[in-house]
């Protein structure tokens, strides 16, 4: 199978469905030239019209989409980095998070909003948070966040094809990240999680970058005989939960590990889920592995001790094991 | 006020326009005031001229966006007055299953892209209409409405700028009505005529007289077959005043506090656009007085009808809360 | 003790704030009129100066009560409607609530942003949003949602004398609601839950308007023989997780009751924090109790089914009693 | 360029300042492609003369508000090159301990208020800035630097607005580099002068030669007398340009794509400020030749220093991320 870097894959995924269906465009700054190499070369290939660079102006150009989305087309509007969807979060939740539900069903918001997600690039608070959990919460939007190039393209393309607003988050930590992306075309269905690894003695559930960690951590464990399950959930919004119960079922350990603040997290969120609905089989209070509760420092030695660790999910399977 | 390049017919319907939104207007303020709607109603009385000179020059398939300040845009775009009063009463037969209710209303089969609740939220989604029809090669128009005190909001600036960056068929019509709630225009800008901001986008900024049907009319026709000649945006600003509250039932926000004169008002009820339409129609002589007085009667029942079914209507059933949620 | 209303209670302590230190003042959108009686009469007292209206710019007014904090002023930013936050999310996120840390401890931000939250006026979707998870997610921002108009005034005069960003919600369905307010000078200290029901067979975790809603329930179940302890955490961001494992400690049942769309919700953090830290006090499994998982309906009978009610509380009990 | 009105002081002053935000910047462009620093830098070389020019006019109590391109604006303010090196190092020595670095230095000692790496969202804080002198009656002003790509963003449009409104001593300098990352201003919006926009908030717009240092002076010290004044704010717009990458490294993300001509960007290095200025002096015999020699080689020695002192700095100890959090 051909390796492809995940920003490839990204990429991949917006050319072909761009291939398929005219009613597709990316709309963005600086998406032309391409800021991260994930809508590089799409212009060559579709021009002006297809391609659209914009000002910088979050909110505009968010609202934009869905204007568009409403009116026939199926854009994918490139926010840049996640923090940048603050400025655009009215849009975002006001408008396309509830367009359809507001207006009695009379329309719908076929629209992928992208972005980077997380830290990673010693860039500091501004271009280093996590944003997942708070589009999560909102009612009407799906929210994906992929590990691994192949699960990116599949399910980029799915976000495109899907009716509703979507939010793909990449992480530009694993922007450089090499992977197998099958050749012939392929989708991978929105609200499926993918078990990376199998292990009867505690399930990790992991997004995105942790779930690295979370591999990382599991091989560690697994020198010592302790055998990991680390579910990908791949999909947040809406996310695997019975993968996330049956696993629990059988290990009766739980960990979440989650790249962002700690309060209100998806961690939260999983581990609120699963003592609520697997109380019964876990054997162990559940784990949150998050970043520390503190914003985004710029020094590489205080990122790195901000982000969840191997370390850290090691601590907390062993407490899962006490 | 004149009707040179007007042909009667679209006078008469410009005029339909701005009674049948006075009337409904009327009767939702009443009901309010009974007590017999939930929520906040915004109402248009006042500002008629501006939403019937400006749907005329526009075809079912030119889209339009509203703000909470909606009614009066729906009927001039040619929305039910029935579903829409079905709405307001928050009932399943209304326009969005009474999900939606005054500051959402929408009827995307006219081309009625919905109302808005927040300030200026609806002046991006415009620009995106205006993308729709520019990247499909349509003829179709964009229009926005929103307030003078929209016009502050960064995302009138950003929305302006990227439709005149991507030359997008999309007209922007700001409803100065002097006030943004309780605050004066004037306090919160120091410029007298909005449109002079069009010039920060390198698009045309006309000022028009909001009272005035008819200039509504040839300068929202200027604007859009500017849009569909591929010239892009124009800013178009008509001076209007509201006549009422804010909101329905001010009174309690204001707890004896005032904010404009009594002068002020009269002044504005001197321009009231229903009352010059009629005026112009009668001394030109342009329709018979009976004609328009059938008209007023016809509209009055119709309004008294939507009342009658929308009381009539059943709540939404509690299950459809789950209902319109996805695709 | 004289009984007020919770807005009047709340311009009580601006206005007392405002004569005790001329740092501090009102900035926002009619706040001289008040659209919420919260801020009516400041004005006649205190002048143009020290309140402030502004155009509609909820990104630039939240900013210029940024700026003004790093300055030597002490700003009330009042943002009118919760979802109005929306579209100041970015200098609340990424400025405010991480100024501070970002430049190494050289500054402090002492603001108070306010907002009305949550739904109870038929308003429809753009105006009837909590908005608390969102903040509580972030590290360097207090978040408070009082309940009782004595808590709403001691509240709000700690958050003014805070050195650090506190976003004040308050709830508008309670806007009317009377209580006591001590006529002596005092603080409730932010961080500090109340036990408004005391009882020992399951903890109920809510704060703002649904901490009614859990009282009704607790009266409901009380006529049944079940005693439950109703926790209002006042403060949500930082919370009084001990008051709460306490009480777990003693009743082994868990219900956290709050109002905002689930996932990613206060109640998740609740759930999550009193599984894993309260587990082997758990005899059952936690229950959550939020609105429906849809955009917030216009229609007062849809409205009501969204929000959660006091037989949602009622039933989430009942299977911690099963 | 002409120094009418300057004082000889003041000139030595602007030159230096210019001349030291160069080698310092020459040094981070080197040590960045050497690997040496971690994260984005984006440099201030051919825009010298905007910052110093400015800041020329502003005292110590005078605060300013920087972006993600703000090593200038730190110097020009009068900031500790070695404190600035430390942070861009992430050493615990830094400005900001380390958890800020070149995106987000500050030194609120000097009324330097921070850069901000969100593109716009220094413009409301410097509003806020000006809130504070106007309402402490002091006679401080509050100058904003931001770029041309800012300029659209909508806290641009709500600041200037604010600002207006409330008549605040407060000059907004629209650093006009004709670029947002890869994307030329004339891209972005369809007008040539962002100064133009001031006329919609009822403000002054000036435009300046971003390249001559003495006329920015001239132009800042104008807007500044106004804001103490009570005049209110100022929008003055630097024509200027930026010499290297958007952020160094560029190349990486333009992967063999380029997005300005070879003659473009001859022509803004045919305008070098540094340049300028030092011709000028020279022929107009204001300073001796061997002064500006000796001040660059102490410059470039203070700039060495401060990078031998930054590597040979403690990273910040772990448990430092818990500090700084509540006051
Ligand atoms: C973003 C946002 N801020 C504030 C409000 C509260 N609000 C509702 S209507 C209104 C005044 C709007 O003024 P204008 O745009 O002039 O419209 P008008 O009501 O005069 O028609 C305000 C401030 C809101 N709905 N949305
Ligand atoms: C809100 C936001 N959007 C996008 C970016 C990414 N970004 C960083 S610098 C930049 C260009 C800024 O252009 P301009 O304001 O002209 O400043 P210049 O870099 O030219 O000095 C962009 C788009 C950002 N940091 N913040
Ligand atoms: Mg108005
Ligand atoms: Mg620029």
């Amino acid at each position: 199978m051909p390796r492809k870097t995940y920003v490839a894959a990204i990429q991949e995924a917006l050319s072909e469905e761009m291939r398929r269906d005219p009613r597709v465009f990316l709309i963005g700054e600086d998406v032309r030239i391409g800021v991260f190499p994930s809508t590089r070369g799409l212009h060559a290939e579709f021009g002006d019209k297809r391609v659209i660079d914009t000002p910088i102006s979050e909110l505009a150009v968010a609202g934009a989409g869905i204007g568009a989305a409403v009116t026939g087309l199926r854009p994918v509007v490139d926010l840049m980095f996640g923090t940048f969807l603050y400025l655009a979060f009215d849009q975002i939740a006001n408008q396309a998070g509830a367009m359809r539900y507001m207006y009695g069903g009379q329309t719908k918001v076929p629209l992928v909003f992208m972005a980077q997600n997380g830290a990673g690039s010693s860039a500091g608070h501004h271009h280093s948070q996590a944003v997942h959990q708070f589009f999560m919460n909102m009612p009407q939007i799906k929210v994906i966040l992929p590990s691994t190039p192949g699960d990116g393209k599949g399910l980029l393309k799915s976000a495109i094809r899907d009716d509703n607003p979507v939010l793909f988050l990449h992480s530009l930590s694993l922007g450089g990240k090499r992977g197998d992306v099958p050749a012939e075309e392929y989708l991978i269905p929105i609200g499926l999680a993918d078990v990376k690894r199998a292990g009867g003695d505690v399930t990790i559930c992991a997004a995105g970058p942790t779930v690295y960690t979370a591999l990382d951590a599991a091989d560690a464990l697994a020198a010592e005989g302790i055998e990991a399950e680390v579910i990908d959930l791949r999909s947040l919004s809406p996310w695997d939960k019975q993968a996330v119960l049956d696993s629990v079922a059988k290990t009766g350990r739980f960990v979440a590990v989650d790249e962002s603040f700690p309060t209100c997290s998806a961690a939260s969120e999983w581990a609120a889920t699963v003592a609520a609905e697997a109380f019964h089989h876990l054997r162990a209070p559940v784990q949150r592995v998050t970043n520390k509760d503190v914003p985004m420092p710029f020094s590489p030695t205080l990122e790195k001790a901000v982000l969840p660790s191997a370390e850290d999910v090691i601590a907390a399977v062993r407490r899962t094991l006490a | 006020m004149h009707h040179q390049g007007i042909s009667l017919d679209v006078l008469l319907d410009i005029y339909t326009c701005v009674l049948r939104i006075r009337r409904f207007e009327e009767e939702v303020s009443r009901l309010f005031r009974q007590g017999q709607l939930p929520g906040f109603v915004h109402l248009y009385i006042g500002e008629e001229a501006v939403a019937a000179g400006v749907c005329a020059t526009l075809t079912d398939e030119d889209t339009i966006i509203s703000t909470h300040r909606g009614h009066g845009h729906v009927i001039a775009k040619g929305g039910d007055i029935k579903r829409m009063m079905a709405e307001l009463f928050g009932k399943a037969s209304g326009y969005n299953k009474g999900k939606g209710g005054s500051m959402h209303i929408a009827d995307f089969d006219i081309g009625m892209l919905g109302a808005i609740g927040i300030v200026g939220g609806g002046i991006p989604i415009a620009v995106g209409a205006g993308l729709s029809a520019w990247y499909q090669d349509s003829e179709r128009v964009s229009v926005c409405f929103f307030g003078d005190g929209a016009a502050n909001e960064g995302s009138f600036h950003e929305s302006l700028n990227l439709a005149s960056a991507l030359n997008l068929p999309v007209v922007f019509v700001c409803e100065n009505n002097q006030y943004g709630e309780f605050t004066p225009a004037a306090r919160a800008m120091n410029i007298c005529d909005i449109a002079d901001r069009a010039a920060g986008y390198g698009i045309p900024g006309l000022v028009a007289d909001g009272a005035d049907a008819l200039e509504m009319y040839r300068v929202a026709r200027t604007a859009a077959q500017r849009a569909r000649d591929g010239d892009g945006p124009t800013l178009i600003e008509a001076k209007t005043h509201r006549r009422g509250s804010h909101a329905e039932g001010e009174e309690a926000f204001l707890a004896g506090q005032t904010y404009r004169s009594e002068e002020e008002l009269a002044a504005a009820w001197a321009k009231d656009p229903l009352l010059l339409l009629h005026t112009y129609i009668g001394e030109q002589n342009l329709l018979p007085a009976e004609q328009l007085e059938t008209l007023d009667a016809d509209i009055t029942q119709s309004v008294r009808e939507a009342v009658d079914a929308a009381r009539n209507s059943p709540d939404p059933k509690v299950e459809s809360v789950f209902e319109d949620l996805w695709v």
